[in-house]
């Protein structure tokens, strides 16, 4: 056994005492705690119903199918024409907000709610009148406490609670 | 009464609480716990904490106990049934059986003998054959090579642990574990031939696959070796065994480097048993501490520090006993 | 060194092989050649240094011809910038085409791909009779081939 | 099992194993040592070269990302490349030197991704927890950047799709300097831990003229001495204007296959630096595509610095012609071929993945090692599997 493989060996050990007595965590409590997501999270898709001029290029854009255009029964009578409307599936849904970025008047937006459990498959997806009353509110057992993300020179990462 | 005085009878007390079965099984619930412990501070990260979390999760043992009791246990078709189902409950037998003839105290054991270190080392040696059953008894062709690897393995450790052993059984004049421990009231056998002890550290991890010699249950080559077809509670029978036999060593251990129960405050049973304890805790503990810093050696790699390393080194400080007896060293307690 | 002497060079190796050669810009040759010399040529190119392939592309068009692109380029300082296309015609009923996996073993797996999934026979490559990404049961049209039609669905739900 | 006079047995490996990835390994080992091993893949072929057939040009930014999660940038990036020079378009410089910036960002993550498995396949549980938790701090600044943590689908063709966020550059100078100081500690408990280097020098040897022979790519190939990277072959993005070095190694075995990944590490954050101090300001989004944008929607657009796509996008019609792109992501070079007859969706796609160049090597490299060496050289190629089978 030679001295420098030795040195390296005591290093190692060494090195392992170190963060067994010293070290950071990088672990993020949930559910307990939630992490505030940035600006600009491509979570869950809000709709609004008055400003969509129906112009479809939503669910053209969709790259997995899962904006679809439904056609709106009362509106369609109403007008005497065919009025179709977005809904989307989120079991298809792979939240890459090309259908945000392409609504040329906001009417679909970001929302940062991604952790949202379902107990059927149907419930996953939301025709039009649906889609327009909002995403769903995620169900906690405990209420969380909101924290967010520090980057941290010394801890790399570091979960701090958020100022509300 | 009579029970309750039977029960702390050396014979008795030894083999079934202390530090016979009860400790045992005891340790095995801390250590498999702190050992996830440790290994999750070290990797930043906390670890079982859920399962009564005041204490940061330190029943979880108990937790992953009661779901193998519940766990269905599968036995392969294709398995030598009898030889598959024999063979956990032998080895854990067997990994506990040695301990019968530690003793915990100058005045306290459960029988005495000239060659009881012997008698101790000997048992150790039966438990891997039961795992080479095993891994043949499946009838998986991972477990097999992982049988074999604990084949080859035993047949390099265990020459130069017993030199070791023998070193110091040579330094003290006596192959009797309470003699030894109380040629210890001065200097422990670790700083008189810490070759030796050195040694016998690493061998000792050797034989029960800690880290970095974790071989025969690799789980990245042979899924987890002799144990890959085992399921449910005869899954986590082989698994403490190999727990149980480090602790047992660690009990050796402490007796023949680590002064035993020395140095001890008052000759109680209690109070030595203790000291013992801690010693043999903090040795498994060490084990566990390994996991978090090494990877694993090949068998090949295992295979030649055994007997290009450990071997010689043994060889060497059975010579440094005997130089040490011969420049007049007298510690024996006669 | 620039693009058109890269081209002048090709050009003169493969003098009398049939070659069609062109270039565009910044740093791509075309090769084409016919099926018969394609061996030669690949041999040729290999020695101007152009030591691997990036991939095999095989183009199904129906009723009409396969083309196969062997997009060749080097390790070497002087050639990396450079990629050399070398592409040969296979007619629709006969998608045979020699293998060049003793010019350059690196198209060993893409080779095979492209009999998996497109039905081109490279004959000499290894691997003919094996399924790569499909499974070995597989006994329907090569899917990658135009005939082959995947389900789509409209955007009305 | 072996039957009499039958000296070799033959191992599956996988698809169920602990550390086979989405693959079977089939091996013949003579006692320890393996005669030869063969790979056999397709388990997680998803046909995306078929599905970019049906699917229009902007629809397929997702589907070619999906392939290598730990890579998505450089799919993501040659893609677009490919686009947009049938197009005939190039980004604007600020997009540019965004592009670079995730790449870089991704080229860190991958190869921590990369090097953490293979510590778990050697052994060390350490070395997996650790580069997995600090790829937390990248992801965090990738998520900041493009809205997701792992497929960000952020370029696109003329752009990218978020402007830099407002202290982003002081928040990754944090990240950075984090990094430099733990590398001390990987280099004390892992990369110079005896035990590792037992395991890993020496150990699935592949000559610099094997590796340029079968066409090896990316870290594998530098780590037999050639110096290979597109970032200099055929420099794109803002690479051109950046100073960095091409990092090899010599021994072009396993141990120096990690070197590589561990100094290509050290060496993106030299290019992350330089992306932050040099980056120019300007639009992220072409010209010819930002006219498009209704005026009302454009001036919210460069307030929010998230770019809206203009409709055209929809229904992208792209000319005519054949393109090939190459771009060194993580695991190597990413290779496109577009073929367009000018409809809606590409004519043909050739997507060529290092891994899928790569995989060649478990062939090659595993004759005659030991059965333990396997899983040490497999980790060692940082091979993923989904990114072969595509």
């Amino acid at each position: 056994m030679s001295l420098s493989r030795t040195v390296r060996h005591a290093k190692a050990i060494l090195t392992g005492f170190k963060y067994l007595f010293a070290g950071p965590r990088l672990t993020l409590m949930y559910p307990d705690d939630i992490q505030e997501l940035p600006e600009g999270y491509r979570g869950m898709i809000e709709y609004d119903w008055d400003s969509c001029i129906k112009c479809s290029l939503c669910a053209m854009v969709c790259p997995a199918d899962a904006m679809k255009m439904y056609v709106s029964k009362e509106e369609s009578e109403r007008e005497g024409k065919v009025v179709k409307r977005p809904g989307i599936n989120y079991t298809r849904c792979i939240f890459c907000g090309f259908c945000v970025d392409i609504c040329p008047t906001d009417s679909l937006r970001f929302t940062k709610v991604h952790d949202v459990a379902y107990y059927t498959y149907e419930e996953q997806i939301y025709p039009p009148a649906e889609f327009s009353k909002g995403v769903p509110r995620p169900l906690y057992l405990r209420e969380p406490r909101k924290v967010r993300a520090v980057l941290d020179e010394r801890r790399g990462i570091r979960y701090e609670p958020a100022r509300s | 009464m009579d029970i309750l005085k039977l029960l702390f009878e050396p014979y008795i007390f030894i083999p079934l609480v202390f530090p016979g079965l009860v400790a045992a099984f005891l340790l095995l619930l801390i250590i498999i716990w702190l050992e996830r412990k440790i290994a999750a501070k070290v990797q930043l990260r906390y670890g079982p904490l859920y399962v009564f979390k005041p204490l940061g999760g330190v029943i979880q043992t108990i937790a992953d106990l009661l779901r193998y009791l519940f766990q269905e246990p599968i036995v392969p078709r294709e398995a030598d049934k009898l030889a598959f189902l024999m063979t956990p409950v032998f080895l854990f037998g067997l990994a506990y059986l040695p301990v019968v003839a530690v003793p915990i105290s100058p005045t306290y054991y459960a029988f005495r003998s000239d060659v009881s270190l012997l008698i101790v080392m000997a048992l150790t040696t039966l438990a891997p054959i039961f795992t080479v059953l095993m891994g043949w008894s499946s009838n998986n062709k991972f477990s097999l090579i992982g049988g074999v690897r604990e084949g080859y393995l035993v047949i390099s450790y265990e020459i130069p642990m017993f030199l070791s052993a023998i070193s110091m059984a040579i330094l003290y004049k006596s192959l009797d574990l309470v003699e030894i421990a109380e040629a210890q009231k001065g200097l422990w056998g670790v700083i008189l031939n810490p070759l030796a002890a050195i040694n016998m550290l690493l061998l000792m991890y050797m034989s029960t696959s800690k880290f970095p010699f974790e071989i025969p249950e690799a789980e990245s080559e042979i899924v987890a070796g002799p144990y890959t077809e085992y399921s449910g509670i005869i899954y986590g029978l082989v698994m403490g065994a190999s727990y149980v036999k480090l602790y047992v060593l660690s009990l050796v251990y402490s007796i023949l480097f680590l002064g035993g129960w020395n140095p001890l405050p008052i000759n109680d049973p209690m109070v030595a048993g203790a000291m013992l304890f801690v010693k043999a805790f903090l040795l498994v503990a060490l084990g566990a501490f390994l996991r978090a810093v090494y990877p694993r050696f090949r068998i090949d790699q295992a295979i030649s520090i055994g007997w290009k390393i450990a071997f010689p080194l043994s060889l060497i400080s059975v010579v440094i006993s005997l130089l040490l007896i011969m420049g007049g060293v007298s510690l024996v307690v006669k | 060194m620039r693009l058109d002497d890269l081209r002048k060079e090709i050009e003169e190796k493969l003098n009398g092989l049939g070659a069609e050669v062109s270039s565009k810009d910044p740093n791509l040759i075309e090769v084409r050649v016919g099926r018969d010399k394609l061996v030669e040529a690949a041999s040729k190119l290999r020695e101007m240094g152009l030591d691997h392939v990036k991939a095999v592309t095989g183009i199904d068009y129906p009723k009409e011809r396969f083309e196969v692109v062997y997009i060749t380029s080097s390790y070497s300082d002087s050639l990396s910038h450079f990629l050399v296309n070398l592409r040969v015609s296979l007619p629709y009923d006969d998608p045979r085409i020699p293998s060049l996996v003793r010019v350059w073993p690196s198209v060993l797996y893409q080779e095979q791909e492209e009999k998996d999934l497109l039905g081109i026979e490279f004959e000499g490559n290894p691997r003919m009779e094996e399924r790569l990404l499909l499974p070995d049961s597989y006994d329907g049209i090569p899917p990658l081939r135009k005939e082959f039609k995947v389900r789509v669905e409209g955007i009305d739900a | 099992m072996i039957s009499s006079g039958e000296r070799e047995l033959e191992l599956l490996i996988g698809p169920q194993h602990p550390a086979s990835g989405h693959m079977r390994l089939v091996a013949k080992v003579d006692g320890d040592v393996v005669v030869e091993l063969r790979p056999n893949i397709g388990y997680v072929h998803r046909s995306v070269e078929k599905l970019a057939e049906v699917k229009k040009y902007l629809q397929i930014i997702p589907l070619v990302e999906r392939p290598s999660l730990a890579d998505t940038t450089a799919n993501n990036l040659a893609y677009v490349m490919a686009l947009e020079k049938l197009l005939g378009i190039e980004p604007p410089e600020r997009a540019k030197y965004l592009r670079t910036l995730l790449a870089e960002i991704n080229r860190i993550h991958s190869h921590l991704y990369g090097l953490g498995i293979h510590g778990v396949m050697i052994g060390s549980s350490t070395a997996y927890m650790w580069c997995f938790g600090d790829r937390e701090p990248f992801l965090e600044l990738a998520q900041e950047l493009t809205g997701a943590r792992l497929t960000y689908s952020y370029i696109i063709p003329g752009g990218v799709r978020r402007d830099l966020p407002a202290g982003l550059g002081e928040r990754a100078e944090r990240v950075l300097r984090y990094m430099e100081n733990r590398m001390r500690d990987y280099f004390n408990l892992y990369f110079n831990n005896p035990v590792v280097r037992a395991r890993l020098e020496g150990v699935g040897v592949l000559s610099r003229h094997d590796a340029i022979n079968l066409g090896i790519t990316g870290p594998n190939l530098r780590a037999s001495g050639v110096a290979y990277d597109v970032r200099r072959a055929e420099p794109y993005a803002a690479y051109p204007e950046l100073e960095f070095d091409i990092v090899t190694e010599e021994a072009g075995d396993s141990f120096a296959r990690v070197m590589v990944r561990v100094r290509e590490i050290v060496e993106s954050m030299r290019i992350i630096r330089q992306v932050i101090r040099k980056i120019p300001e300007g639009p992220i989004l072409h010209e010819s595509y930002e006219k498009l944008i209704p005026p009302k929607l454009r001036e919210s657009m460069k307030q929010r610095g998230m770019v809206k796509f203009p409709s055209v996008f929809a229904n992208l019609r792209v000319p005519p012609g054949e393109a090939i792109s190459r771009v060194e992501g993580g695991r190597g070079e990413v290779v496109f071929h577009i073929v367009s007859d000018g409809k809606l969706s590409p004519y043909r796609m050739r997507m060529v993945t290092p891994s899928f160049r790569n995989v060649i090597l478990f062939e090659h490299l595993t004759r005659g090692v030991r059965v333990a060496d396997i899983p040490a050289i497999y980790g060692s190629l940082d091979y993923f599997p989904p990114e072969a089978d595509r």
